[in-house]
């Protein structure tokens, strides 16, 4: 039975996105908001919005039972986590079934058994696809240490509790370690409300490609392509393209059948995202763990394929079955999302916060603007610093990056800095234009470049 | 006339049991305002604050002369009538949020949840209209998925107006009860 | 040689649909705006902005000279007049053609022979169009009297110069004349700097039914559909769809070669529309007149045919040929086009001037909204009142209806009264849904009751 | 020292020929203030005003670090850079921007078009820089289209400024001219 009225339980561009398919889908939109969001976008684009709490996370979004009470008192029959936040959290998925009210996503059964990163890579290594090698959940440092030291420096602590780079630390050495077993684990508990981390093996010079998969109560499992998501910083993301480009058609295919066999074997129901990490030179690919949530870079999937994956995720929820078959999605194109942050990159990316005076995103045919932003709206400081998504797309990757380029040149923003600038010299680059970065070439090669030209234009002028 | 508990207690029982839409006394420099449509302070106060943007009002979709009957979209034009008014607190339309108070310390619920008179039904209201309250006392519980959030008055008073009815949903924010600390 | 930097001489939505028209062919936009459009969406947008007078459209977008100098002084190739003002002026194509910029549009030529109502009349008689009976350009009132009479009445007055209801009056009878003639004459002189009128027969309970065409510059004319444009009140347009419903397949293939037809035989190059007074009971049409321009309703050809008019005129303009030939052009779903004015229908339909202090347009994937409002823009007093066109679609005609009521209740403006609520109510009432109306059924029918019904509301209330 | 006229002149004279940025010169009650660059105030009147949003600067997207070399999509970073700052007056960008005079009455383009300071080429200008000028007499030509509109001081003074360069293009409400009255 299709769902009535949903609750939103996030907040910015992903609220926005999810009120437009609940208005696609003719269903009702409950935003949960936090005090200063009350006048967000989202909140007033919604049907109804319902404030949960004050402005810090932990006694709002991150409150597991203030958003299932906004979800019973507003007669809600279904909740949409949207990413971030509870959306990767067991719990909630367990205490929606137990309240009756529909969890968009997977069952919290599922959830575990595909965000619990030990169980997914023995499933993997079950189903004969090949995995990047971890570790399970580390009670300490010191287990830390000795887990290091078998896989072999550099090693990667993440967080267990959920993705974007929170969390994440790369460490080169032993003497590294602890700082960086601190930081990992007070920024998880700080995103996620949990500390606990995991190890795994670091491979340079690799590239990410995840796959979007889409999974319905009748056990459907398709894909929805695969995406590149190689230019982070930090480990959080900063450009993402659909498809990876450069890969043999037979490396698209086995990820693409490895991520829906894995599906499959979970019993999923919802979108779900499996990554991987690719060595280009050798054509390989390792499996590192599935995101079982709607993911930021979505829209370059839904763009090149024509999937709406949010409205496929609010029709499973709804007990529908999936409205596409593999055999009918076909990519076309290519497409590039680039976050827009209310940060200033030179001052280290360091959030800017404030009245946002004027915003006007350029407007085209192949240009999409994901947002919450409006003029007049004021960044909180409370929350992460993505304002707006641009996903610009064109017949192949190189038209695509042209698009994007020319979009970025004409964003009109003013009151607070963003990250704009740095993104077109970013996408201007060289290396990126030919495709020869890895998930540390922004760190290692782009940074340092970009901050001496910097300094040097000032000194000349 | 002094503005004295009693006193109020008996203005506020006037005005609950009287049909009229809103009240003023003015004594001394004391000034009591009831009514039963949302002050304009108060309005302001329970509706949805943007920090620098507008309430998030709507357009009402089915104005007098609709003929409704708009079944495409999920949302009837009962519905959007119902959700109108910016999704503010939902006692703003309720019975009960008529009577706003003007002087006095307004509590507002710790968290989105249900509103609570008293500690379990059937068992007597923590306090009553025109009841003496002492600092740290509770007034209400707002229940969030079964944990019971106690809010007890910050000052000493007398209660001059619950502006939610039992079991209400209730909002983060929201005023839900008023103690005059001058009673 | 396609165009490399175009003066857009308009303002409001439509300098922001030829920006983003712009921006999609990669030529330069230049805004010639009056002072109190420097804050402008379309100014925020286009590539360059050129201030060439005072509020008064008279010494501003009504400025040959100035519009003219605006392009000559930035050095524009090319000119894009947009709709209103000064765009069904030969004097600007012909000047533009003398001062070697690209006037994106018919030539002076071309217009003057589609845009004359007697010779566009005769070249329909010629082509063997069923026409509706009128006069050439009428002198004074006495000769508007002498033929009215041999016309019959009721008549309706019109503007030589410029189509949008500017100037246009229905006389019933002889003893209105003078007062008609006296009003169209003023308005016609203010909305496009030129008063001359002419005469039409009136048709009783016709629809108004247009069809949009596009020439090259080789010879290729196609039509891109049909419009229903029925639903006006005093002559301007509230709502428009496309196609046209419950029209005959043998009318509707009529309509469209008759359109072919003529501006085959004009050599004209751009965009165009043919307008036809249809009867519904006899199934038959008659031809109207020809409006040389872009006109407000384009979106919902665009949005049935996949067909970009705005892209089409700009690449005809620089000497490519059409995109598409006509078999590749076919209607798929139905498109309603909402106009949202700053007017308050309780009030005679005033203009609401002022600061739009929330603009949320509601996002849906069947929703475009064109529009240059904003938070924090001010509507001047100076223009007409268009905030926005809303254009919705579906699989059918009840999809897009209902589609669009959606849209509408889901539409936040505060800060300035809209025509919302009464378009909502128009498109809710029985006849509109089943397309039993006529072009003054507005005023007929639906505004009486409209109005008795709202004051029973209030006094009940 | 006084500010007469000729002393103006004099100033005015030694700036043009000196390299220096800005000059300021108090006397008494006058104060005498002109910079090549804009001067903040000059700056704000020349920039393009929005009613009630802000103006509209640009993202310049061609930062230092750039590789530049985009031709898709008709504008290249350097056409970007040259319209940066948001479609404002040409001359604001122009060499003669910086000679901006805090004092005096500003005399504003009445029209899109360009800018002559003599009746015809060859002839001598309307007026020179710490000439004095009439009320009513012509201080420049706005050319519209081969209409050559005659631009009058509204006031008797000296001309302490002349902003556009002789042929350049102006918009409606650049200011052209700026005369002193007090001089």
């Amino acid at each position: 039975m299709a769902l009535r009225r949903l609750l939103i339980a996030n907040r910015g561009e992903i609220a926005v996105r999810i009120v437009k398919a609940c208005f696609d889908e003719g269903i009702e939109s409950v935003l949960a908001v936090s005090e200063p969001d009350r006048g967000s976008l989202g909140a007033q684009l919604a049907d109804k919005v319902v404030c949960i709490g004050p402005a810090a996370a932990a006694e709002s979004y991150l409150d597991l039972d203030r958003v299932l009470a906004a979800a019973k008192t507003t007669g809600c029959d279904a909740l949409h986590p949207g990413y971030g936040f509870l959306s990767e959290r067991p719990e909630l998925a367990a205490a929606c079934e137990e309240e009756g009210v529909i969890f968009v996503g997977p069952s919290a059964a599922a959830m575990r058994r595909s965000g619990d990163k030990a169980t997914a890579r023995a499933l993997a290594r079950e189903l004969g696809v090949p995995i990047n090698e971890g570790s399970e959940v580390i009670a300490s440092e010191a287990d830390a240490r000795r887990v290091a030291a078998a896989i072999g420096y550099p090693v990667l602590l993440k967080a267990a509790a959920g993705g974007g780079g929170r969390g994440m630390r790369m460490v080169e050495s032993e003497a590294e370690l602890a700082a960086a077993w601190a930081q990992a684990h007070g920024e998880a508990e700080a995103a996620f409300g949990d500390g606990r981390l995991f190890l795994e093996r670091y491979v340079r010079h690799a590239r990410h490609v995840e796959v979007q998969v889409l999974g319905d109560a009748a056990g459907n499992v398709v894909h929805v392509g695969n995406r590149d998501c190689t230019l982070q910083r930090r480990y959080q993301k900063l450009v993402e393209e659909a498809p990876a480009h450069g890969l043999s058609a037979a490396l698209e295919r086995e990820l693409g059948e490895a991520a829906v066999r894995l599906i499959a074997a979970l019993d999923y129901t919802g979108a779900a995202t499996c990554e991987f990490l690719v060595d280009p030179e050798r054509e390989s690919a390792g499996f590192l763990e599935i995101n079982a949530r709607l993911q930021v870079e979505h829209p370059v999937s839904e763009v090149v394929t024509g999937v709406d994956v949010v409205r496929e995720m609010l029709r499973i929820a709804g007990g529908e079955g999936l409205s596409v078959g593999q055999e009918e999605i076909a990519g076309s194109g290519h497409a590039i999302e680039v976050r827009i942050n209310a940060e200033s990159p030179p001052r280290e990316f360091a959030p800017t916060p404030g009245l946002v005076t004027q915003w006007a995103p350029p407007q085209g045919s192949d240009v999409r603007v994901d947002t919450a932003c409006f003029p007049g709206w004021t960044v909180p400081p409370y929350y992460d610093s993505l304002l707006a998504k641009l996903i610009c797309s064109g017949p192949d990757r190189e038209a695509a990056l042209a698009r994007t380029r020319q979009a970025l040149r004409h964003l009109r923003v003013q009151g607070v800095e963003t990250t704009a600038g740095f993104a077109f010299d970013l996408l201007a680059h060289p290396d990126v234009v030919a495709g020869r970065v890895h998930t540390r070439w922004v760190e290692e090669t782009f940074l340092p470049e970009w901050s001496d030209a910097r300094e040097a234009a000032a000194e000349a002028a | 006339m002094e503005m004295t508990p009693e006193t109020i207690r008996a203005l506020l029982d006037a005005f609950e049991r009287s049909d009229w839409r809103e009240m003023v006394v003015e004594v001394g420099e004391d000034r009591l305002h009831v009514s039963r449509d949302p002050l304009p302070a108060e309005a302001a106060a329970l509706a949805p604050q943007a920090p620098s943007s507008p309430t998030a009002a709507r357009f009402d979709g089915a104005p007098a002369a609709s003929a409704g009957g708009d079944a495409v979209g999920g949302t009837t034009p009962e519905e959007a009538s119902a959700t109108a008014g910016g999704g503010g607190s939902p006692a703003a339309t309720g019975p009960a949020a008529g009577a706003a108070l003007a002087t006095g310390t307004r509590i507002e619920s710790p968290s989105v949840g249900l509103f609570w008179r008293a500690p379990s039904p059937g068992a007597p209201p923590f306090v009553e209209l025109g009841g003496r309250v002492a600092a740290g006392e509770t007034v209400a519980i707002v229940e969030v998925m079964k944990l019971m959030n106690h809010v007890a008055s910050p000052v000493d008073g007398v209660v001059t107006a619950i502006l939610v009815e039992n079991g209400e949903a209730v909002e983060f924010g929201q005023p839900i009860v008023v103690v005059d600390p001058e009673g």
